[in-house]
């Protein structure tokens, strides 16, 4: 395993430190227990937006906190969830009278530390599940994984929170959301998670993994490597038919990288999606292309569409700054 | 004789060893059907309990199952981290205020491995830790209601943990990030059923050791 | 090799394709020749600040096209430089009468391709160069190579020009930037460049490379891998001799990725640099980090500082709107 | 007999063939102490050239190189795209309205070599393509000087590319991307350098096929 890191047991609490410090002007860091706060107080009419989960993954969700987006996240050890202490030391730290909502994506550790937090938290608080990707069958024994539809959620709920929505607000707006976002993924290797020193799973040099989740696991299938446009034509069939999207609608496009993608070809994807859903008459109206939810060092990408309406798009659109997603001020 | 919590060195030291020495098959269980953290998290409360040992001995039993508890669900992370942490805290909660005997402690085991159940809305059969957490709780039940010779009641606990722990091999996991994997995950067995068979006999070795040696 | 392409030959422009859908409310792609402008004319009081070089450096050039930073970017094959009818057609598209200032990286190609272009050219134009790698001595043959000091250049002088400087001020603010400007890269893998599908070079596990440029070429030497504190040790040691920085200066710290190393290494990075630099009394003042120069799939990283004065930190505080740098607007 | 500019198909022609066939080779050569693309470069512009080939034969040397030139320059990209974009350029411009004969063309050679040496800041010994133009150049030009017959002077032609060539194994490159690796850059064959002798030597053998070819 190569890494830039003196020693796995130091890597998450030096990165952590290093990314309090670049980032002194928006954030904050706690480190006993973990968890990053905006540096302004949490108005007392707004909603706490905080989110978390295992590390690797970012810039989600530590990079997402900050005017617009999240209040607190609280970042566990590597692709390993938080404990109940962090989320319960964020809420206590962020929430200021208008209570908690909670983005959890939907892996059984990260719910249950969640739902334990939020069991000892004596304020108002409800919580969002993201289950977004259409990799796994609706009816999944576990209900569907959270995977990069977690940042869009993260996006517009911070921006509805911002707007004075409150918590009941906040928790129907964000199951619709969920239920309007659909996401899935390919692999064309796995990562290596550095407290184990080699890569997860093998990959020949010609096959990939089809319907992988974010943390460097085994996916749905393994088949061989094939061009882009049949990956696009995967992944985005089996979310257009999940969403029921029809000719006309409008939807948000994100192509989002696993971490060692480079740009170049995530906008190769972008451009083939978007050929794609243009010949099914699905209109992109929003963009986002990056590295953004990420599993350290793995190659692949995910493809995410949220099918929008003007509310949506407004939220979208709204001012967010944040340590990696910034616009409008 | 009877076992105290003066025994919870051992019993700490014990089950961070026999982790130690099985991480690799555990790891690489949780590689192949999971992502591989199951022995790291285990560790970060290992060592957190191991550093509050001498300290958690002094503490009558259910206070220090309260503590373990919370210490696990503090330190591990994980799924494993809020099922191990829920399964010494509620059995402090069911055991607080009783007699302890052979009886009321498998009657609040059995308690905390419903409140497992609960909080990973799972149970037996989906190929998770509860495979080897049910039957024992079970075992020790009956054991208990016939009045089993305490040498007896542990040495086959080890032997349903083992049998609990194999049943998940040819399972399909539906609970966890196995589950992700569906048809995939056959032929493997659960890491959480690995480590938790691996705790149950560790302890149960150490109770042994004391059973047969001179009273202390 | 693995990638998400369709065939090496319509890579690139599938790409650019999707680059420009994605971004079309900020620029604009033309592609023949191929050059990417901003959508807005440049206003007639305004140096045109034009750059380009060889593709797979993304988010380098396009993405940083916009307002307050490029008014155009050319791309080259992948680590080609462009052809000067690329930078012609660019320069005549924007320029609008204050003349044409080009940023060039330091490589044979690049230099002599815009050389070409200026020759052509009939306004006004200067060219300011960048040879901000100091892993190579600072008489190196050919001069040094501009590595990710570019960005800084690009952002600063795209500042200065938006603010109304015009080319002979812009031309000396560009000299004074890259003589304040220093990097060093480090390598843990090479990269593969998508034409010949295996990587550059091979190292082994337990060697990396030290001095090395953007295009997944070799470095200065082969070393043994050592943890991150030695290897920032490393990189800022050569850094701050060669820029001679003293106590109580203050600087811009720039960790970029090469493309497939995760942000929590590039904060990590970040953490052990910013300590280095503050037990020699060296003020960080301004910080980015993240994926800006990136040499296709390759992990590691290069550490940039230049050394900042009122000047220079307006200029780098200026409001920029492209796809990958935005903040102010 | 003289050469027309009808044989510029069977050059072009002749010259992608050969560079295909050594594509393997100089690439690696690339690979080695440069970045690998030389053999995509030099073959963007063999297929532009290709495609323009029946039309060029149309023009007189002269606006053929100038074609070429600008072919070449706005195709291959990299460091040789200029160079050999500017070495037909200049050849073109320096012949143009003269009289072509051995000495002229050996001259606006010659003349072409300068505009590349004064394009790259660079001369012989440096490691580059000019460690074979700048000999192949002066051998032209001393050749005509002696009035050397054509097939003699083609023939060693040759000879001095791949001596050109063979040279800068051992240089230590002080230009282009090669000299950022200092003394890595010994015991490797420049690519330019290599490219350039096979261009030469594939021009040679055509010119050298239709000397003894029945005139056509
Ligand atoms: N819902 C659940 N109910 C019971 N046990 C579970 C559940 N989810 C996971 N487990 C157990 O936890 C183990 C995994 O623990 P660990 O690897 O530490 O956490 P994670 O799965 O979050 O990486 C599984 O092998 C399984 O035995
Ligand atoms: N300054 C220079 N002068 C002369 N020749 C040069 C110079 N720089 C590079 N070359 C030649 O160009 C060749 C490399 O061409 P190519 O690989 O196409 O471009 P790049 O180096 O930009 O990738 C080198 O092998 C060398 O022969
Ligand atoms: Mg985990
Ligand atoms: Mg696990
Ligand atoms: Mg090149
Ligand atoms: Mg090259």
């Amino acid at each position: 395993m190569k890494k830039l890191i003196n020693h796995v047991d130091t890597l998450l609490d030096e990165s952590l430190h290093g990314f309090a410090k670049a980032h002194a002007d928006i954030i904050q860091f706690n480190s006993q227990p973990h968890f990053v706060t905006r540096l302004q107080t949490t108005k007392p009419s707004k909603v706490a937006i905080i989110s978390g989960g295992g590390s690797g993954h970012e810039p989600l969700h530590t990079g997402f906190v900050g005017f617009g987006m999240l209040d607190a996240a609280c970042p566990g050890q590597v692709f390993t969830s938080p404990t109940p202490d962090q989320m319960l030391a964020a809420a206590q730290a962020v929430e200021n009278g208008a209570g908690v909502l909670f983005i959890v994506k939907n892996y059984a550790g990260d719910v249950m530390s969640f739902e334990i937090a939020a069991e000892m938290l004596d304020c108002a608080n409800a919580t969002v599940v993201v289950s977004d990707d259409v990799s796994l069958a609706k009816n999944h024994s576990t209900g569907r994984r959270g995977v990069a539809g977690t940042l869009i959620m993260e996006k517009m709920l911070g921006a509805a929170a911002e707007n004075g929505a409150d918590l009941t607000f906040c928790k129907a707006l964000g199951d619709r959301i969920n239920a309007a976002t659909a996401s899935m993924g390919v692999a064309l290797t796995s990562c290596t998670v550095p407290a184990l020193g080699k890569p997860t799973f093998h990959l020949d040099d010609n096959q990939i993994e089809m319907g992988v989740g974010i943390h460097g696991e085994h996916g749905r299938e393994t088949v061989s490597l094939m061009p882009a446009n049949d990956i696009v034509e995967r992944l985005l069939s089996t979310i257009i038919d999940d969403l029921q999207l029809k000719s006309g609608q409008q939807i948000l496009l994100h192509v989002n990288g696993f971490g060692a993608t480079p740009l170049m070809e995530l906008y190769l994807v972008y451009e083939l999606a978007s050929q794609y859903l243009q010949k099914r008459g699905i209109n992109i109206v929003r963009s986002l292309v990056g590295n953004y939810t990420t599993s350290l060092d793995m190659a692949g990408c995910s493809v995410t569409l949220t099918i929008l309406d003007n509310e949506l798009i407004r939220l979208w659109d709204a001012p967010v700054h944040t340590a990696s997603l910034r616009w409008g001020c | 004789m009877s076992f105290t919590p003066s025994l919870l060195p051992k019993l700490i030291e014990t089950v961070t060893e026999t982790i130690i020495k099985n991480a690799g098959e555990i790891t690489a269980l949780d590689q192949a059907i999971g992502d591989g953290d199951h022995v790291t998290n285990l560790q970060r409360g290992l060592t957190a309990l191991m550093a509050q040992r001498s300290e958690i001995s002094q503490l009558d039993w259910p206070a220090a199952w309260q503590k373990i508890g919370m210490t696990v669900m503090t330190s591990v992370g994980g799924a494993s981290g809020s099922l191990y942490g829920t399964l010494f805290v509620a059995m402090s909660k069911s055991a607080a205020g009783k007699d302890l005997n052979v009886q009321s402690v498998a009657e609040a085991f059995a308690q905390a491995v419903e409140a497992v159940k609960h909080r990973g809305k799972s149970d037996v059969g989906e190929k998770t830790m509860l495979d080897v957490l049910v039957p024992v709780a079970k075992h020790l039940q009956d054991a208990a209601a016939v009045s089993l010779p305490l040498s007896a009641l542990l040495e086959q606990t080890k032997q349903v943990a083992i049998t609990g722990m194999e049943s998940t091999r040819d399972m399909l996991a539906t609970k966890g990030r196995a589950s992700f994997l569906g048809e995939r995950t056959r032929g493997h067995i659960d890491a959480g059923a690995m480590s938790s068979q691996l705790v149950i006999c560790a302890l149960v070795d150490v109770l042994l050791a004391n059973l047969t040696a001179p009273a202390q």
